[in-house]
């Protein structure tokens, strides 16, 4: 018997029809959908001259207020709305972080006076995304997840090539469209499978004390191979999003082809929202609450591996084809792409420390990442170069600037005393921990190997260092000064604090990020 | 408190220097207040540290820093024992001597003291931590204002020299982060280990009894494990010390780096390298350690003999101080492997009095730097007659560094050979004769120098050399003292470290 | 002999494996376009098959019409950013837009 | 056994190092440049080494003094000691080098006079007075390296005392090195013997050695060791030819120096060690002795410089001295380097009289018939020579004599034979010298003009050390009686089969010199005069002078390339040496950190050709993994072409593979 007993699925169910709960939890999102029809309506009634402005006002107004409901709006891990939402921390969590690099993104933009016209549409597409990036980390059922996603990545493609006069954002935009097609087929046909397997949508329902999964669903049959393939193509679909191998092909050409601001918020926000849901789809997947039979613990065994390899080659593209990149995008691209394989790093290990970690890093990726992309953007704008020459010379010409870029880049190596160390510690302790506990020589050899890479890394990212300070500071280039003033100032001080402040003291994230991630694996 | 507020009396410094709105003078002004501060508690530390039981710390805090469950509890836990109480010492007088020596600085005065006082924050603080993790980070602190100080205020190649020291240290502390999770990871989930798994004591403590070794409790890949961490752990360490073949680093940070900063790199980072592997890579790994022996002595007569004769072939001044110090700290490994008390007093002797020696050796480099714009040794010769005080100090510098009795530098090298030919491992007789080449070699690359700078008739453009000033002469003074002091009276550097020594003695040599 | 549910998988997996060799093969963007639209339709036919014979009930027939949806929209952005493109380069040949790489 | 040591004693060493102290700091200041101070303070040690000689000689036999404090203490609870011990060697040697020093110092206060540097001189001269005893008071080997070493840097730093001339460097540095060669030697045999011991006294390290566990090979390779650094220092061959050059030095350094002290000390450590010989090591080193005392000798005969003559003179009787300790007869060669002390000092002051008065030239050219100009000089010499040439009565006859008699006495004839043929060489190369020196006619007029005799403090301590050099005032054969009395001897003297030596077992009278056998009698007596008569025979007539050919053909040239060491050296050793350095920098500049950085080189060529020099200098600077990552670099944004296909390709194919990966593995298998 292939499938387990149907239970009817009760679709139009009655606390779907009092949408009280919807809104108690899901009020930011609620607001960014409900803005997007008033911004179109602005849109209409006001003035041509005004129209943008208006537009980026009520945006801001709108993830604003969205951020501050999505911080105190009500989480728990067993809080399921209408079956398909979870309203737990993870949720939480990446919500937090979709929305506040929205805000970022929207200032950036603004800022750098990247958008200039049709900002209405930009902030309608990206109110879309920010929404659709919310759901995804909330969502608890497949077609819901599956909604979700594309909304993010419909939004995305349009972000993309939101400079319709510049030909290569429309590259941009024309390879990620087509990208994201692909996979997210390969990631549709996945979910169908899985939906066969375990005869339902859901991915986990608290039942009273113990948590039911798809993969307790489809007991005896989560040990067939289909099953592992069908769980392998659902993460093809998410590793495009999250930018892993072997998915990221797209990535360093959509962002060195979209603005700076979009690209920053596509390798934060939607890395995010993948992540989050790649966390739901695979501990649901492993048997999260269920009694995990033999055959599923071999399949769960293989599919470890598998996201290690994935991982481990993720790192080490990355890393290595970053040395090459002169292109400061370009590079941030690449290093966006091994971060996506450390983050991975953390779910291969499938447990609940490995997806604290995971969240933990998150965070602080949102943080290193966002800053260093906005910097590229300011000095970008003044000196209309992206390429890591533009930085020469900062240290002595904007310092403050060059020192909140050194911080984020010594993050990014992950040097301590910042954050950057203390998440890849956390996430290399729990992949060492498990080849300590289950004696696997393999996560061991991954564990070291992702190690090794930190210097490769460190290498391209002192490039900036190098030439921010270690320029012959007799023959500065006369270039512009680049402006490091005002809200900019304010923004990156705001962001690079808790880089600082998290690598010293990170005792409250690690229990935030542990009560986040609790019930994900067991 | 005391160990805290020398440990961070440097990061004020810093802030400080940061915060101040003053010209050049008046920063070098704060930066060097904060340095002899500095040095002052370095002084008081160390004073606490003699007399000190076996595997006695004095001057302990341990707070919890981090406490996120009893599986991950990272404190703020420090202490010092007489090998550290020595070393900070140590750390205190070179960086009055260096902090003297910058005061000729004057490109991007500010950046370059924050980044100097900076510095000693980390090094003291690996010195003082008993907590791995607090040990890693200080370790890694280092690694950031070394990078600037060589990549600003260096010579031609800066850049390169600087890359390269970045890249080579990283990629060895990389392979210590990876011990020390596996370590941590080990002992978290091994029933048998009471207490905190990153406290550099405790696990010290559980690998005299655990069976097995602190991996004990992995069984068979537990052992087959064992040696690669230990092996990862000597390498990070291996290259600060610097080891054959890791060294070619030092060379090239050496030369391009500003005086002082040869002086800081050459008196106690190296010493870092082989601190860590005495506070960490051989307790952990008794059992590992008693087998690697051959190698590391092995390792160390290479480094002896090989730097030897390298250095006997440069041409440039510093290149050739800095072979000196790859070919000198080859005596502290063969100390080490011997695991007996006279060569563990060796090293532990060696390392000091290089400390101080090499120290002094840069300055004269910088001294003569200074006046001729170049190190090449062949464009030298009679400044004995033009700078006779100079010519003094630094022959006696060099005479100390070869090894002549009555000054410090005699006694790390007869120990180790003493301790070395009684070593615990096969091969080690022909491993200690084969290192008394070194003796020979050495005089004759410093008697070389000594001849092609100080003797001879002099280079007529070294006409208008002034002899060193009354600042320079400072700047050497706290490093010739106890050149001299401990050449004749080497009895209170044992004392302050011998129950250090028997500490670990009965730890690796049972 | 009935058509049972692995007849519809078997078509389903054809189907998509078609979907991909277009996708890979075809060097006009409409080309790849359609092959994206085989290999959700692929994914429909799984859908609606288990929730026809599996336990799985409506939801699948559900899921699948909000595919066709979003089949559309996401070919509708498609094809306007392609037309964009084409705007500029006067050709719908995607391997010949490559002025981002390395 | 032991004695409590008089209290006097470590002023011995104390006063010189005082003086020095002063002379170091202040040296400038003081009236005289303060050589007044360091001539007094070096009498006063010379007082109380007389005074602790008596108090000595009036203990019992087999006693002595001995008094130590610990210096410092290792963490395994070994201690190391700052001692004092006062045997019959002590005594006789502190009393050689205070005296020595004493008249040196006073004779240098004249010929140094007006140097730019002369306090430092004196400063030097007083370290070197302070090493000296060190190394002769010592109780334990340690101190004694110590001592040892610092004798070494004293004689580097007054060789090359005049280091403008580069050349006087070279001989500087020559020195140091090739003791230094030796003192590894001597390190081998201070591990050896500490490895067995655990502690570097004497006392131990005799006792050790009396009841001796372990191989006795081991012991020979020990005590061959610790002769190796005698061999350094006492010039023996192979490796004899720094002494040579180090005459480079101010004539009153060779003197104290490369003659009387220093030297003599390698024989003074070989006698100290001798209990801990064994046979084989005792057969190396009379060997080495032999071959060194006849090898110098011939050379001497040709030298042409004052000094250097006088030089292979002093290696020469060093062998002799060695001899005498590898024949089992230590106090011999200690009675040897007694009186080899004395009429080498007398001998190296009167050349350097004879220099002072020609201002500064020493090669015998120069010279002749200076006899009437400057007598005193001339007569102290002749005496000197006599006793150099062992002419009967003179001190030199009866210590070679004795060392002589030990060699036949111990069997080995050859050696006795080449002793044998080197005292008659003495005889003759020294005549030679005298006559060609101060008889005859002038050679350089002009110089010959100017020359007169040199003023009291040079020609006082001639004179002193010329008396010293009379026979008749040492007792000989008590010397060994009263000098030998330390136990460890004794038990040594019975192990070795030299019948000399035989009655140090049952302590029976000493022998008397008078029952040797005639025949040999006879030759000691003959030997010296032979020499001396073959000398006036070829130079008396003045046909012949210092270029003319005595010797066979093959001889003559082997003499005057100087037994070719210095060929092979300079020749063979320093560049095969250097060009392993060369090679070992190369290795570490190119293989080495290449291996480290591959494609360091090769990112540096791209670098030339893209001009961006330091761009890629950086690049290729990075670590071997970050190395092969380059390259993989490349290859990875090579497979980022741009093309959207290559892409899709990329990832459904990565996919697929992985796909049938799993269905092969768990379906199929």
């Amino acid at each position: 018997m292939l499938f387990a007993e149907s239970n009817l699925p009760e679709l139009v169910s009655s606390d779907l029809v009092n949408l009280g709960p919807v809104f108690r939890h899901f009020m930011a999102e609620t607001i960014l959908v409900l803005t997007i029809p008033i911004i179109l309506l602005v849109d209409l009634k006001v003035g041509k001259e005004r129209r943008d402005e208006a537009a980026a006002k009520i945006g801001l107004l709108a993830l604003v207020t969205a951020f501050f409901f999505a911080l105190f709006q009500p989480s728990g891990s067993g809080i399921v709305v209408a079956k398909i939402f979870r309203a737990d921390g993870l949720a939480q969590v990446f919500r937090v972080i979709a929305i506040a690099t929205g805000m970022v993104a929207a200032v950036a933009t603004l800022r750098t006076g990247q958008v200039k016209k049709g900002r209405s549409e930009f902030f309608v597409l990206l109110l879309g995304a920010v929404a659709g990036a919310c759901l995804t980390a909330a969502a608890n059922d497949l077609a819901v997840l599956y909604l979700a996603v594309e909304t993010l990545s419909i939004c995305g493609y349009l972000l993309a090539g939101i400079k319709k006069e510049d030909l290569a954002g429309s590259e941009a935009a024309m390879k990620y469209v087509i990208f994201g097609a692909v996979s997210s087929c390969f990631m549709l046909f996945g979910m169908s499978l899985l939906y066969g397997f375990a005869g339902t949508l859901t991915i986990t329902t608290p039942e009273g004390s113990e948590i039911v999964s798809l993969a307790s669903r489809a007991n005896a049959a989560a040990g067939s191979p289909a099953y592992l393939i069908a769980l392998i193509m659902v993460m093809g679909g998410f590793a495009y999003k999250v930018a892993a191998a072997p998915f990221q092909f797209w990535c360093p050409d959509v962002y060195e082809g979209s603005p700076t601001p979009v690209a920053a918020f596509l390798a934060v926000a939607s890395k995010g929202a993948g992540f989050a849901a790649i966390l739901r789809i695979v501990g649901a997947a492993t048997g999260a609450g269920s009694v995990v039979t033999d055959s599923l613990a071999v399949s769960s065994e293989h599919f470890r591996l598998l996201l290690l390899f994935m991982a481990v080659i993720t790192i080490t593209l990355g890393n290595v084809a970053a040395l090459r990149q002169n292109n400061s995008k370009r590079l941030l691209a690449y290093s966006a792409i091994a971060h996506a394989g450390y983050l991975l790093l953390g779910v291969a290990v499938t447990t609940d420390f490995g997806a604290s970690a995971v969240i933990f890093y998150m965070v602080v990726y949102f943080f290193m990442t966002l800053g260093a992309f906005y910097l590229v953007g300011i000095v970008e704008r003044d000196t209309g170069r992206t390429d890591v020459d533009a930085f020469e010379g900062l240290g002595y010409r904007s310092p403050w600037l060059a020192a909140c870029m050194f911080l984020f880049l010594v993050s990014l190596t992950g040097l301590p005393p910042t954050a950057g160390f203390v998440g890849k510690f956390l996430i290399f302790k729990e992949v060492f921990a498990y080849s300590g506990e289950h004696g696997s020589q393999l996560f061991f050899w991954g564990g070291v190997i992702g190690l090794l890479n930190a210097p490769i890394g460190l290498y391209y990212y002192m490039r900036f260092a190098k030439v921010m300070y270690l320029c012959d500071q007799k023959r500065l280039p006369e270039g512009t000064k680049v402006r490091f003033a005002g809200l900019d100032k304010g923004l990156m001080y705001a962001v690079a604090a808790p880089v600082l402040l998290l690598g010293i003291f990170f005792g409250g994230l690690i229990g935030l990020a542990q009560d986040a991630a609790r019930g994900i694996f067991q | 408190m005391l160990l805290t507020f020398t440990i961070f009396a440097p990061l004020v410094g810093m802030i400080a220097v940061l915060l101040s709105k003053g010209d050049a003078k008046q920063i070098r002004g704060i930066g060097m207040t904060f340095t002899l501060i500095t040095a002052v508690l370095c002084t008081l530390v160390a004073a606490q540290c003699f007399g000190l039981g076996q595997d006695e710390y004095t001057l302990v805090k341990d707070y919890s820093w981090i406490h996120v469950s009893s599986d991950l509890d990272i404190r703020y836990h420090i202490g010092v024992d007489g090998l550290s109480g020595m070393l900070i010492f140590l750390t205190g007088l070179l960086a009055v001597c260096a902090g003297i020596a910058s005061l000729r600085i004057d490109q991007n005065v500010k950046g370059y003291w924050a980044m100097f006082l900076l510095l000693h924050v980390g090094v003291l603080g690996t010195f003082a931590s008993l907590d791995m993790f607090l040990f890693y980070v200080f370790w890694e602190i280092m690694l950031l204002p070394m990078y600037f100080l060589i990549g600003i205020w260096g010579g031609p190649r800066r850049m390169y020299a600087a890359i390269k020291f970045f890249l080579y240290t990283l990629a060895g502390s990389i392979l210590l982060l990876a011990g020390i999770l596996v370590v941590y990871f080990t002992l978290t989930s091994d029933g048998n280990f009471t207490g905190n798994a990153l406290s550099i004591v405790d696990i010290t403590n559980y690998a005299k009894t655990a069976p097995g070794g602190i991996l004990g409790s992995l069984g068979a890949m537990g052992a087959t494990l064992a040696p690669w961490i230990f092996a990862g752990m000597f390498i990070a360490f291996a290259v600060k010390v610097p080891v054959f073949p890791f060294h070619t680093w030092l060379p090239d940070a050496h030369v391009e780096a500003p005086t002082p900063i040869s002086v800081i790199l050459a008196g106690i980072l190296l010493k870092l390298g082989a601190y860590g592997m005495l506070r960490i890579n051989f307790p952990f790994f008794p059992g590992v350690f008693e087998n690697a022996a051959f190698w590391i002595g092995l390792l160390g007569l290479i480094n002896i003999v090989y730097g030897a004769f390298v250095a006997m072939a440069q041409t440039d001044f510093k290149k050739m101080i800095a072979y000196s110090s790859v070919s000198h700290m080859g005596f502290v490994l063969l100390g080490f492997a011997a695991m007996t008390s006279e060569g563990m007093t060796g090293a532990i002797m060696q390392i000091f009095n290089h400390g101080t020696i090499s120290g002094l050796l840069f300055l004269m480099v910088g001294v003569v730097y200074e006046r001729a714009h170049h190190r090449d040794l062949n464009r030298f010769g009679g400044l004995m007659w033009k700078m006779p005080v100079f010519g003094t100090i630094a022959s006696m510098a060099m005479f100390a560094s070869l090894g002549l009795p009555s000054l410090s530098g005699f006694w790390g090298e007869m120990f180790t050979f003493l301790g070395s030919y009684k070593g615990g491992y096969d091969g080690a007789k022909v491993i200690t004769l084969l290192a008394l080449i070194g003796l020979v070699l050495t005089a004759v690359y410093y008697l070389r120098a000594i001849q092609k700078v100080l003797l001879g008739k002099l280079n007529p453009a070294c006409e208008n050399f002034a002899d060193i000033s009354k600042t320079e002469l400072w700047s050497m003074l706290p490093l010739i003292v106890p050149t001299i002091v401990f050449g004749v009276w080497p009895g209170p550097l044992i004392d302050i470290f011998a129950p250090f020594v028997n500490g670990i003695l009965a730890q690796i040599a049972p | 002999m009935s058509i049972g549910l692995y007849h519809f998988l078997g078509l389903a997996a054809a189907l998509f494996s078609v979907g991909v060799i277009g996708v890979v093969t075809r060097r006009n963007a409409i080309g790849i376009l359609i092959g994206v639209e085989l290999m959700l339709n692929a994914c429909n036919i799984n859908l609606v098959a288990f929730s026809r014979f599996g336990g799985g009930g409506m939801v699948g027939q559900v899921f699948a019409v909000f595919v066709i949806v979003l089949a559309a929209a996401e070919a509708a952005v498609a094809l306007a950013i392609i037309l964009q493109l084409f705007d500029k380069r006067r050709d719908v040949d995607v391997d010949r837009a490559r002025t981002l790489r390395g | 056994m032991e004695q409590a040591l008089p209290a006097y004693v470590p002023w011995i060493i104390f006063l010189p190092a005082i003086a020095g102290l002063i002379q170091q700091f202040m040296g400038k200041k003081l009236p005289r440049q303060g050589d007044i101070l360091v001539i007094g303070a070096m009498a006063g040690s010379l007082a109380l080494s007389v005074a602790m000689l008596f108090g000595w000689m009036a203990l019992e036999p087999g006693q002595f003094f001995h008094a130590k404090m610990t210096w410092f203490t290792l963490p395994n609870g070994t201690e190391f000691y700052l001692g004092i011990m006062v045997d019959g060697l002590t005594a006789a040697l502190s009393i050689v080098v205070t005296l020595v020093a004493t008249l040196v110092f006073l004779f240098s206060s004249a010929y140094m006079k007006g140097d730019a540097n002369y306090e430092r001189f004196f400063f030097w001269l007083s370290f070197f007075g302070v090493a000296m005893l060190i190394l002769t008071l010592a109780d334990n080997l340690l101190m004694l390296f110590i001592g040892w070493e610092l004798v070494g840097l004293c004689s580097y730093k007054l060789i090359g005392f005049w280091s403008q001339d580069l050349a006087n460097a070279e001989a500087a540095k020559k020195a140091f090195i090739t003791t230094r060669i030796g003192d590894v030697g001597m390190m081998v045999g201070i591990l050896i013997l500490y490895n067995v011991t655990g502690s570097l006294q004497f006392d131990a390290i005799y006792a050790a050695a009396a009841n001796w566990e372990g191989s006795t090979g081991l012991l020979t390779m020990a005590g061959i060791g610790i002769f190796l650094g005698a061999v350094g220092k006492s010039a023996q061959f192979p490796l004899q030819v720094w002494l040579p050059d180090a005459m480079a030095g101010p004539t009153p350094v060779s003197a104290l120096i490369h003659a009387a002290t220093m030297v003599a000390a390698g024989v003074y450590l070989a006698a100290r060690m001798f209990p801990i010989f064994t046979p084989d090591a005792l057969g190396y080193i009379a060997a080495t002795g032999a071959v060194t005392a006849f090898g110098a000798a011939i050379i001497a005969v040709v030298q042409t410089d004052i000094k250097k003559v006088l030089a292979y003179s002093t290696i020469s009787q060093l062998g002799y001295m060695m001899i005498g300790v590898g024949c089992g007869a230590p106090w011999a060669g200690m009675f040897h380097l007694v009186t080899h002390a004395f009429f080498k000092a007398c001998l190296f002051l009167g050349s350097g009289s004879v220099i002072y008065a020609m201002h500064h030239a020493q090669d015998l050219k120069d010279m002749g018939g200076l006899r009437k100009k400057m007598p005193i000089t001339f007569a102290t010499f002749l005496v000197a020579t006599f006793a150099l040439a062992g002419l009967p009565f003179m001190s030199g006859f009866y210590s070679k004599d004795a060392i002589l008699y030990a060699a036949l006495g111990d069997h080995s004839y050859w050696i006795f034979g080449f002793g044998f043929a080197a005292a008659f060489l003495t005889a003759f190369y020294m005549t030679r010298m005298v006559w060609l020196c101060f008889f005859g006619e002038p050679r350089n007029q002009e110089k010959y003009d100017h020359a007169k005799e040199s003023p009291w403090q040079m020609t006082l301590p001639l004179v002193v050390l010329a008396v010293l050099s009379i026979g008749v005032i040492y007792n000989q054969t008590h010397f060994a009686d009263t000098f030998f009395r330390t136990p460890a001897y004794q038990e040594q003297f019975a192990k070795t089969d030299s019948n000399e030596n035989a009655y140090w077992a049952a302590d029976a009278e000493p022998p008397a010199h008078h029952d040797h056998e005639t025949w040999f009698t006879m030759l000691a007596w003959t030997l010296g005069p032979a020499g001396i008569g073959l000398g006036l025979l070829l130079y008396a007539r003045g046909k012949r002078n210092e270029k003319s050919r005595v010797m066979p053909q093959a001889m003559q040239s082997y003499a005057e390339n100087l037994a070719y060491m210095d060929d092979l050296y300079l020749g063979a050793v320093v560049p095969g040496f250097d060009r392993t350095a060369e090679s070992a920098r190369w290795t570490d500049e190119n293989i080495v950190d290449g291996l480290v950085n591959v494609t360091g080189r090769g990112g540096l060529l791209v670098g030339d050709i893209s001009g961006d020099f330091d761009q890629v200098v950086v690049d290729g600077a990075v670590t071997l993994s970050a190395d092969v990552a380059q390259g993989a670099g490349a290859v990875v944004s090579t497979a980022q072409t741009g093309r959207i296909r290559n892409y899709l390709a990329g990832a459904i194919g990565a996919t697929a593979v992985v796909i049938v990966g799993v269905i092969f593995a768990l379906w199929i298998l």
